[in-house]
């Protein structure tokens, strides 16, 4: 992974994210910042451009609202010629220099977006229920499962909604909701203030 | 409020979506050629009817993809739904549409 | 016609009421008409008890496909102001309200227009910019306006939320005294009584479904009812213009949108003025009654179903409980739709149409009820001498292809 | 009777709690009752019937009914300021310790009310009465109007916001059972057990419906009822698809199996044991695959002469009261009917030995078990009778029992019997709930037989089940139920075991007799026989409409107000339609019915609000150097949802002064701005240059790689829409600008092009707004600081031109420079990765010192740009401004043959030499600054409106760098007009100016291209 400079700053300050506990929590909120982001724009029938990605671990989801790829990086389904793929901190430059060049000659967009957004984790076993106070998705685990990934709303704000296993409690979903960057200071107020009927942890 | 069926992204809530009015207007190619009242008949004049519509809408907070609604203006049923260059399903106003949502 | 007044309705209280006789008849439909006017809303009947009163042509059937007033004329939160931008628009609603300020005594109908004033809210410097710029045209062209600065509108004002924190503070304000609301039912009640005992026949259950066009002249309509002669018919059927363009083989340049309201439960006095605001977008009012009746925003596309979309209410609630918090336990009793006719200027149409005898008075969207004392005496002039009064002349279907708009989208923001 | 008596409660049995009793008030006497009653049952415990005056006539009003279509007991709930809730139906507020109850509309008490005299003259108050006076003198109208608003209205708005809390939760399931009553419970059960998502609410604190009213003995199959039910709600309640909602309604059913729920989650709490962490209520908005309707049915009450006196109750409530609540509503009850069900409260009552001292029936021969049962226990049924009046006004003291005549329209000759009672129960038969189906847009359907509307044809999918649907008898609600769960599961393509429907005990009911309005005594002018309780309209009302001309039911209903009260017309509307039908002649299928609309009974605005008001309004957007800005000084403008620095004060510094500076310092030295917030989108692809082409005025496909250039979007209408500047970045990539509040909708409407219009066009767009964070540096000496802090940029004049784009470092960040200037200085936008720009802000901010660097914001930037005559979008613009409009003609390229708006500026008005055109405006005075939307005229004294106005000023600032104030106006004919004197006018004067250029400072603009 590659060294982030300390001179970035995460969307949500250190004064925002204070690391808040509660042991009967239903909501546990984390910010995930500096994930590499890079917007890939590319006509989905062209077989080979998914090839040439796959060549670079890039794998890309062709079915809808679905993610693909793991650990390196993941690759999240945006429309049906648009996705996002999403880098370990530091690692969009690398990545998308490479990427580049794999698909030079091609009528493609690949855009570094790691700033556009940031990410927020909301897990817990009533994230789904704090979630479904914004979001009109079902979030039912048969509709949107592990492996799914959404654009939606919350409140009346954009996200990007992926469903991820839970860190701590395996067996269970939590959510990873990215939103634009100079939105996450009201989704953050906001998601705090909804898990009050729940209990909450900020992890720092 | 209606469920729209996204050809992308399956049925979402309407507020994932925005309307763009009437469907299938197609730009003069030549304005110039236009007198102010064709050029006024693209621009302003519109079908509005009493019955089935074909409008465009956009994802907004989806995939941000256009595409077309059948649908029928008295009762709001969806009679069909088609991406930006397929060709125009013909519907049938008695037809069931959406009464029932889908997941 | 029995007249109305408090010496009429004491002598009948003596007899129980029992000698009452109808407002309006309801007389077979004639073959023949001079005049058929399409639409029962107060528009139409506006426009056919001018026709009979200021013109002398009697002779005039109002063609109603329901219950005369059961269009937006029913449905409309009754906001009556005159302080447009341009000077078109101006001289239309002024001559409106003029018009409004001695309706109750002209029709003998109480049509309980109630002078409470309207204040336009601005929440900061731009929307004053706006704002004023209206309040300097007004008082050019004569329609009284003036400027409140945020003290003075809380002070007008109490019960609006006067927190300095909030997202959209109150700024400041305009303010029409003379503007207020009116009974909506009663003016459509009003003006049939009045066309009625000038001898024009109001026939409802009778929708039209198309025109007898002859050599490019109207010479009739049909209806539900059967065919109907006439050599000028005025068409005001809001929504559903289109429509009756369409039979005619105009096309327009209308959109039906549904427009919501609701009214809460009914509570003593507590809101003794009509606040509207574009920002926070919701207007509010409280009727006689003593509900509070609150105009919804219009769903953007094209229905007519008389619905529309939930969210639009929790907006529209949103935005009430944000200007007005001591409203938020109070209760919404119903919510309703309408289905306006909007204009891509936000301005009618009042004009001849390409057939020689007919007219059509349209694009009223979400704000035409202020209009229909006035829009019904041009519109009648219009018919009457085949021309436009000079007031409605620049109404016409011909601006959209000269580009001669009046673009009242800022006067008319928020529906009223 | 002393407070805390209760000495109407049954010594046994119903479903409250006698281990928890509960002190309320009401109207400020205290009194007690029991855990797991209502108000209303607590205040009938007590022997209180009068809880209420009536809307017009101001009448005293008791509690007429059990449940939520009661339209009489409307009360103020608490007393707080700020908690206080008008208009709370008595029968379904929930005891809680403390509470505090008042009666509505009246003054000085609800004994003693002083409108209570409009009851009086109400023959001169019939329906419509003000439509016909209160014209004369005009100018008394609004003194009369404020009388009738007083003595209208009924409970009162809280006098403090409401500091409680609302949430809104969006649901999805498969099936939505709405009403947990022998059929709702019945469907449910099917419908979970055939693995279906499952969610079941009824608006009461119990599940159970009109099982919870019914006498012990009662069985289901072979069980009791109580044990049949609570068997049903133990095995819901661990299956983990099902979501029971108790207290919680469901109030509309919208489009596409969209409906509205609330759920009342605290408000069955004392004030001190409701959670802090809890929402009051909670807004469930469901989309549901299915819908199942089992809300049952309400009772009707006849229509007779003071059928509206406290102590008079439906027949089916006061059954409530008994066996739910162990509340006797009289000592002495007297039954009036027109069927049979009202033989059971007769029966059950006189069962828990209350006096039944009669049941009087307006059948002439009532026959059948439950009739007969009564004869049995000895019961005086009074067959073909009526009763014509009723004593006492706050409680019934007796009543008199006259003989019908044969067609029921009048009296019989004959004695007037008087019947002692201090309580008359009421039945003229049942309407089904069918608002929510209505609601749904379904067809209804007339049910001669129960004289009814029940559901006909659905249109959404949906089911009907129980009495909702008509459909009578426990038993056969039961089965009614199963099959409607049945059907529901089968559509939506899963199975399961239909449950043996259980066998119940129904004994059968005879015919009811129609007569909707039944004769009386006396003048019909004294005679009040109600029809809508909670509107005040009589019987005769509607006839007084009809005979007016006013017959379309719509018509009626409006001159009436009959059914626009707090219950919508619940209990009155069958009445309604039967009245009309039988004035008219019509059959009543043929009168029509009126809408059925949302809310199926009043939902809190704060409910539908949530928790969107105050806080999370509109989100506040914020850039990355926004602490930054709060830290020094900053006075924020809102700028669509961002927040923006509009001026940074020093000291005490009044705005003036503050920008004064900082324009001072832009021009003289060094300014930095924060212009993070313009919509930025990345353009991509082989076409990008034709796109652009089609989407500005003028040209860009000779734009070199590198350089920027300005565009104007337009409308096809050929109004200015949006500006901004696009850069090239390569031969097949730029970098676009817009406005900050057009950014989201230039964005969607160029996909629209691209996706709908030009789909051949190979464009990518990809919105990069908050990637980028970007400082503009301002003034002679931005160069030189940009040369000392930058790396691997050329900065000289030639190699970086103005309207040029280099990359390199900034503060050793990665960094895309712009040299373009809206101030008209020299200048450059730096932009930087936004996680840098609070770092990148900081160094220039540190490094430029040197420079006297001064943060500007918003405000100073408009007067640089005034200075200059740039225009700003949404100020100089509103939508009807075209290119030419404002001496940008050279924007708009000759040679391109098209681009969207292009033909719109050849039509006859858009070619008119008098349009208002950009202008400039010096006052006489250097120190007078206009007033921004201030009009225009000709004339020093203006003549007597309308005044010719031939333009108005669109921007007006001082500028310190002028020393004299400038402004910008639209100004008709204006470029021609230069030199000309024009006033603005001014409420109390006019102001001449001299029309000018709109460049006040730099035309030949040498210093933003030094
Ligand atoms: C929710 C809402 C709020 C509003 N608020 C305001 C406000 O505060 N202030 C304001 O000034 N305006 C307001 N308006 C707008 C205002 O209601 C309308 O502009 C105005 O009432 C239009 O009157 P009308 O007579 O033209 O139309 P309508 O009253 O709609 O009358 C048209 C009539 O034509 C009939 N018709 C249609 N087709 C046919 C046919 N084929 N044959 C025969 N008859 C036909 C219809 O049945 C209808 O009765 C509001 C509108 C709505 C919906
Ligand atoms: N003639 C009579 O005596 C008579 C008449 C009608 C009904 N009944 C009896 O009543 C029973 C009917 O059973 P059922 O299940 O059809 O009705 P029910 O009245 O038992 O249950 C309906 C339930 O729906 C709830 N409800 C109504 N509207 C609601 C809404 N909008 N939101 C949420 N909840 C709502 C009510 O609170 C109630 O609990 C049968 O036993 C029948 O015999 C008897
Ligand atoms: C100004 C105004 C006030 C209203 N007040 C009430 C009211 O007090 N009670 C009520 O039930 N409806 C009220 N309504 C709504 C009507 O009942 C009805 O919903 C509306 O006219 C639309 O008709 P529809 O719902 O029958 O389609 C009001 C409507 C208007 C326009
Ligand atoms: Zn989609």
């Amino acid at each position: 992974m590659a060294e982030i400079d300390m001179r970035r700053r995460a969307a949500l300050p250190a004064d925002v994210v204070k690391p808040v506990a509660c042991d009967t929590a239903g909501i546990r909120l984390k910010q995930v910042p500096h994930l590499g982001k890079i917007n890939l724009r590319l006509d989905a029938g062209d077989g080979t451009a998914a090839q040439a990605l796959a060549d670079l671990g890039v794998a890309l989801p062709t079915q809808a609202n679905t993610v693909a790829g793991g650990a390196g990086s993941r690759t999240l389904w945006l429309g049906p010629d648009e996705w996002l793929i999403v880098t370990p901190p530091g690692g969009e430059a690398a990545l998308l220099a490479q990427a580049t060049q794999a698909l030079a000659g091609r009528h493609i967009a690949l855009t570094d977006v790691t700033d556009n957004a940031t990410t927020i984790g909301v897990a817990g076993p009533q994230a789904a229920s704090l979630l479904a106070k914004g979001c009109p998705l079902d979030l039912h685990p048969a509709v949107f499962g592990l492996g799914r990934v959404a654009q939606s709303l919350i409140g009346s704000v954009d996200m990007i909604l992926e469903c991820t296993p839970d860190a701590l409690t395996p067996g269970e979903r939590a959510f990873l909701l990215h939103v634009r960057r100079s939105f996450a200071r009201h989704v953050w107020d906001w998601l705090v203030d909804g898990a009050r009927e729940y209990g909450l942890t900020v992890e720092g | 409020m209606m469920q729209i069926p996204c050809p992308w992204c399956g049925p979402r809530e309407q507020q994932e979506f925005r309307c763009g009015g009437e469907a299938h207007i197609v730009r003069p190619a030549d304005p110039a050629a236009l007198d102010d009242a064709g050029w006024a008949d693209y621009v302003f004049m519109r079908r509005n009817p009493r019955g089935i519509h074909r409008d465009m809408w956009n994802h907004v907070h989806g995939c941000r993809r256009w595409f077309y609604l059948a649908r029928d203006t008295v009762t709001d049923q969806i009679l069909a739904v088609y991406k930006v260059g397929e060709p125009p399903p013909e519907v049938d106003a008695d037809a069931p549409g959406t009464a029932e949502p889908g997941r | 016609m029995p007249h109305y007044s408090i010496f009429t309705l004491a002598r009948n209280a003596l007899t129980g009421h029992d000698r009452w006789t109808e407002a309006w008849r309801s007389p077979p439909l004639k073959p023949h008409y001079d005049v058929v006017i399409v639409g029962g809303g107060g528009h139409g009947l506006a426009t056919a008890y001018y026709l009979a009163k200021e013109h002398g042509i009697t002779n005039v059937a109002v063609l109603e496909k329901g219950w005369i007033g059961g269009g937006n004329t029913g449905r409309n939160t009754t906001i009556v102001r005159s302080n447009y931008l341009y000077d078109e628009s101006a001289g239309l609603y002024e001559h409106s309200l003029k018009l409004w300020e001695g309706l109750t005594r002209e029709l003998n109908f109480n049509i309980m227009f109630s002078q409470r004033g309207v204040m336009n809210l601005a929440h900061d410097h731009h929307e004053a910019r706006d704002l004023k710029r209206r309040v300097h045209a007004n008082r050019l062209n004569g329609v009284d306006s003036e400027w409140l600065d945020r003290k003075a509108v809380l002070k007008f004002c109490p019960v609006l939320n006067g927190d300095p924190g909030i997202r959209y503070p109150v700024y400041g304000a305009t303010l029409q005294r003379r503007a207020g609301v009116a009974r909506h039912d009663a003016v459509a009640w009003g003006y049939a009584r009045g066309a009625d005992a000038a001898g024009v026949d109001i026939i409802q259950n009778c929708e039209v479904t198309g025109f007898t066009i002859d050599q490019g002249r109207i010479a009739g309509v049909e209806t539900t009812r059967g065919v109907v002669k006439a050599r000028k018919v005025g068409v005001v059927v809001a929504g559903h213009a289109s429509v009756l363009a369409g039979m005619a083989g105009i096309r327009l340049p209308i959109e039906t949108h549904p427009l919501q309201a609701l009214v809460s439960e009914p509570l003593k006095p507590i809101l003794h003025t009509v606040v509207m605001s574009n920002a926070v977008h919701a207007y509010c009012s409280q009727s006689d009654k003593g509900e509070l009746v609150i105009g919804a925003g219009s769903d953007l596309y094209v229905s007519y179903a008389q619905r529309g979309g939930f969210n639009v209410i929790e907006e529209t609630m949103t935005a009430i409980v944000e200007m007005f918090p001591i409203f938020s336990r109070v209760n919404m009793m119903r919510q309703w739709a309408g289905i306006v006719d909007i204009c891509p200027d936000a301005s009618p149409i009042i004009a001849k149409m390409p057939v020689a005898g007919l007219y059509f008075n349209c694009g009223w969207g979400t704000g035409g009820f202020k209009a229909t004392p006035g829009s019904g005496h041009v519109f009648a002039h219009t018919i009457a001498r085949d021309e436009p009064h000079p007031i409605n002349a620049p109404f016409t279907l011909e601006r959209f292809s000269s580009g001669a708009l009046v673009a009242e989208h800022g006067a008319a923001a928020v529906a009223h | 009777m002393s407070a805390g008596a209760q000495s109407f409660r049954l010594p046994a049995g119903g479903r409250i709690d006698r281990s928890s009793p509960v002190g309320f008030t009401f109207d400020g006497r205290a009194y007690r009752g029991y855990a797991g009653d209502t108000l209303a049952s607590a205040l009938l415990a007590n022997g209180v019937h009068r809880v209420g005056r009536s809307f017009k006539y101001h009448r005293q009003r008791g509690i007429l009914t059990a449940g939520a279509e009661e339209p009489n007991a409307l009360v103020q709930v608490g007393l707080d300021r700020a908690r206080t809730d008008p208009n709370r139906r008595a029968t379904q507020v929930e005891l809680y310790e403390g509470l505090e109850a008042q009666s509505q509309n009246r003054f000085p008490s609800l004994a003693f009310d002083l409108s209570g005299l409009t009851d009086r003259v109400s023959p001169l108050l019939p329906a419509g009465f003000y439509y016909k006076t209160f014209k004369w003198p005009a100018a008394l109208w609004m003194t009369y109007e404020r009388a009738i608003r007083h003595a209208a209205g009924q409970g009162r708005a809280p006098g403090r916001p409401d500091p409680d809390r609302y949430e809104h939760v969006h649901a999805h399931c498969d099936i939505l059972v709405a009403g947990a009553g022998p059929a709702g419970l019945a469907a449910a059960l099917v419908a979970a057990r055939s693995g279906a998502r499952v969610i079941v609410a009824d608006e009461q604190a119990e599940f159970g419906g009109s099982l919870l009213s019914e006498p012990d003995g009662r069985q289901v199959g072979n069980r009791p009822a109580t044990i049949w039910l609570a068997d049903i709600l133990a095995e819901l309640s661990t299956m983990p698809e099902v979501r029971l909602l108790p207290r919680t309604t469901v109030f509309g059913y919208y489009d596409h199996n969209f409906l509205g729920l609330v759920e009342r989650v605290t408000d069955h709490l004392a004030p001190a044991d409701r959670p802090g962490s809890l929402p009051r209520q909670r807004l469930w908005k469901v989309r549901a695959r299915r819908v199942l309707l089992a809300t049952g049915a309400v009772e009707r009450p006849l229509v007779f002469p003071d059928n509206d006196r406290p102590g008079i109750l439906l027949a089916g409530s006061a059954r409530s009261y008994l066996h739910r609540y162990a509340v006797a509503v009289g000592r002495r009850v007297a039954v009036l009917t027109n069927n049979d069900s009202a033989y059971r409260t007769a029966i059950d009552l006189a069962d828990a030995g209350v006096e039944v001292p009669a049941i009087v029936d307006i059948r002439v021969d009532p026959t059948g078990p439950l009739v007969d049962r009564a004869r049995r226990l000895g019961l005086t049924v009074m067959a073909g009778h009526t009763v014509t009046a009723v004593a006492g006004k706050g409680r019934v003291a007796g009543i008199a029992v006259e003989r019908l005549s044969p067609d029921g329209r009048t009296l019989a000759p004959g004695v007037h019997s008087r019947v002692d009672c201090d309580g008359l129960c009421v039945s003229g038969g049942w309407t089904p709930l069918v608002s929510l189906f209505s609601q749904s847009r379904g067809r209804l359907a007339f049910d001669g037989a129960q004289a009814a509307y029940v559901p006909g044809t659905s249109v959404q999918a949906e089911h009907s089940a129980g009495a909702c649907r008509g459909t009578q008898g426990l038993g056969a609600c039961i089965a009614d139920g199963h099959a409607a769960g049945m059907a529901a599961v089968d559509q939506l393509g899963l199975t399961v075991r239909r449950p043996a429907d259980p066998a119940v005990d129904d004994p059968e009911e005879g015919p009811a007799r129609r007569l909707w309005s039944l004769p009386g005594k006396g003048s019909s002018g004294r005679r009040k026989a109600f029809v809508d309780y909670q509107s005040d309209v009589m019987d005769k009302d509607l006839k007084l409409a009809l005979r007016e001309g006013y017959r379309a039911i719509e018509h009626v209903k409006r001159y009436t107000t009959a059914g626009m009260g707090v219950d919508q017309g619940k209990i009155g509307n069958m009445n309604v339609l039967g009245i009309v039908a039988e004035a008219t002649g019509a059959p009543i299928p043929e009168v029509g019915v009126t809408t059925f609309r949302p809310p199926y009974s009043g939902v809190a605005m704060g409910t539908l609000a949530g928790r969107a008001p105050g806080r999370f309004l509109a989100p506040v957007r914020t850039t990355p150097m926004h602490d930054w800005h709060a830290a020094n000084g900053a006075v924020f403008e809102n700028v669509g949802q961002w927040k923006r620095p509009w001026y940074y004060r020093r000291g005490g510094e009044t705005m003036r002064e503050a920008v004064n500076r900082e324009v001072a310092a832009a021009r003289a030295s060094l300014g930095m701005l924060d212009a993070t917030t313009l919509g930025k989108i990345d353009v991509r692809g082989p076409d990008a240059a034709e796109f652009l082409n089609r989407v500005y005025t003028n040209a860009w496909s000779k734009l070199g790689v590198g350089r920027c250039r300005y565009g104007l979007m337009l409308g096809e209408d050929g109004m200015i829409k949006d500006d901004g500047v696009t850069t090239r970045l390569a031969e097949d990539h730029f970098h676009m600008t817009t406005t900050t509040g057009g950014a989201a909708a230039v964005l969607a409407w160029l996909e629209f092009w691209l996706q709908t219009e030009w789909p051949d066009l190979k464009v990518f767009l990809t919105s990069v707004t908050e990637q980028w964070a970007v400082i503009s540096l301002c003034g002679p000496s931005s160069r030189q600081l940009l040369w000392e802090i930058s790396d691997g940029i050329d900065l000289s004049a030639e190699a970086f031109p103005h309207m040029a784009m280099r990359e390199g470092r900034v503060a050793d960040i990665p960094a895309r420079v712009f040299r373009i200037s809206f101030t008209g200085e020299l200048s450059y936008e730096v932009n930087v990765p936004a996680a840098y720009g609070a770092a990148a802000w900081e160094a220039i901010w540190t490094r430029g010192r040197a420079f006297d660097v001064t943060p500007y914001g918003t405000e100073a930037m408009h007067v640089l740009r005034a200075e200059k005559g740039f225009i700003i979008v949404g100020q100089e613009t509103d939508g009807t401004v075209t290119p030419g409009d404002l001496g940008m003609d050279w924007i708009v390229s000759k040679q391109k043959p098209d681009f969207i708006g292009r033909r719109s500026l050849f039509r006859a008005d858009t070619v008119r030499e008098d349009r208002k055109q950009l202008v400039g405006l010096l006052t006489e005075s250097p120190v007078e600054v206009l007033e921004e939307g201030a009009q225009i005229i000709e004339e020093e004294v203006p003549p007597a409106p309308p005044v010719a106005m031939v333009g108005h000023v669109t921007s007006a600032y001082h500028s310190p760098n002028l020393g004299r104030s400038i402004a910008l106006a639209l100004v008709k004919g204006g470029r021609a007009r230069e030199g000309q004197k024009l006033y603005v006018s001014m409420p109390d004067r006019t102001i001449p100016v001299t029309i000018t250029s709109p460049v006040f400072y730099d035309p030949e603009g040498a210093r933003q291209n030094g």
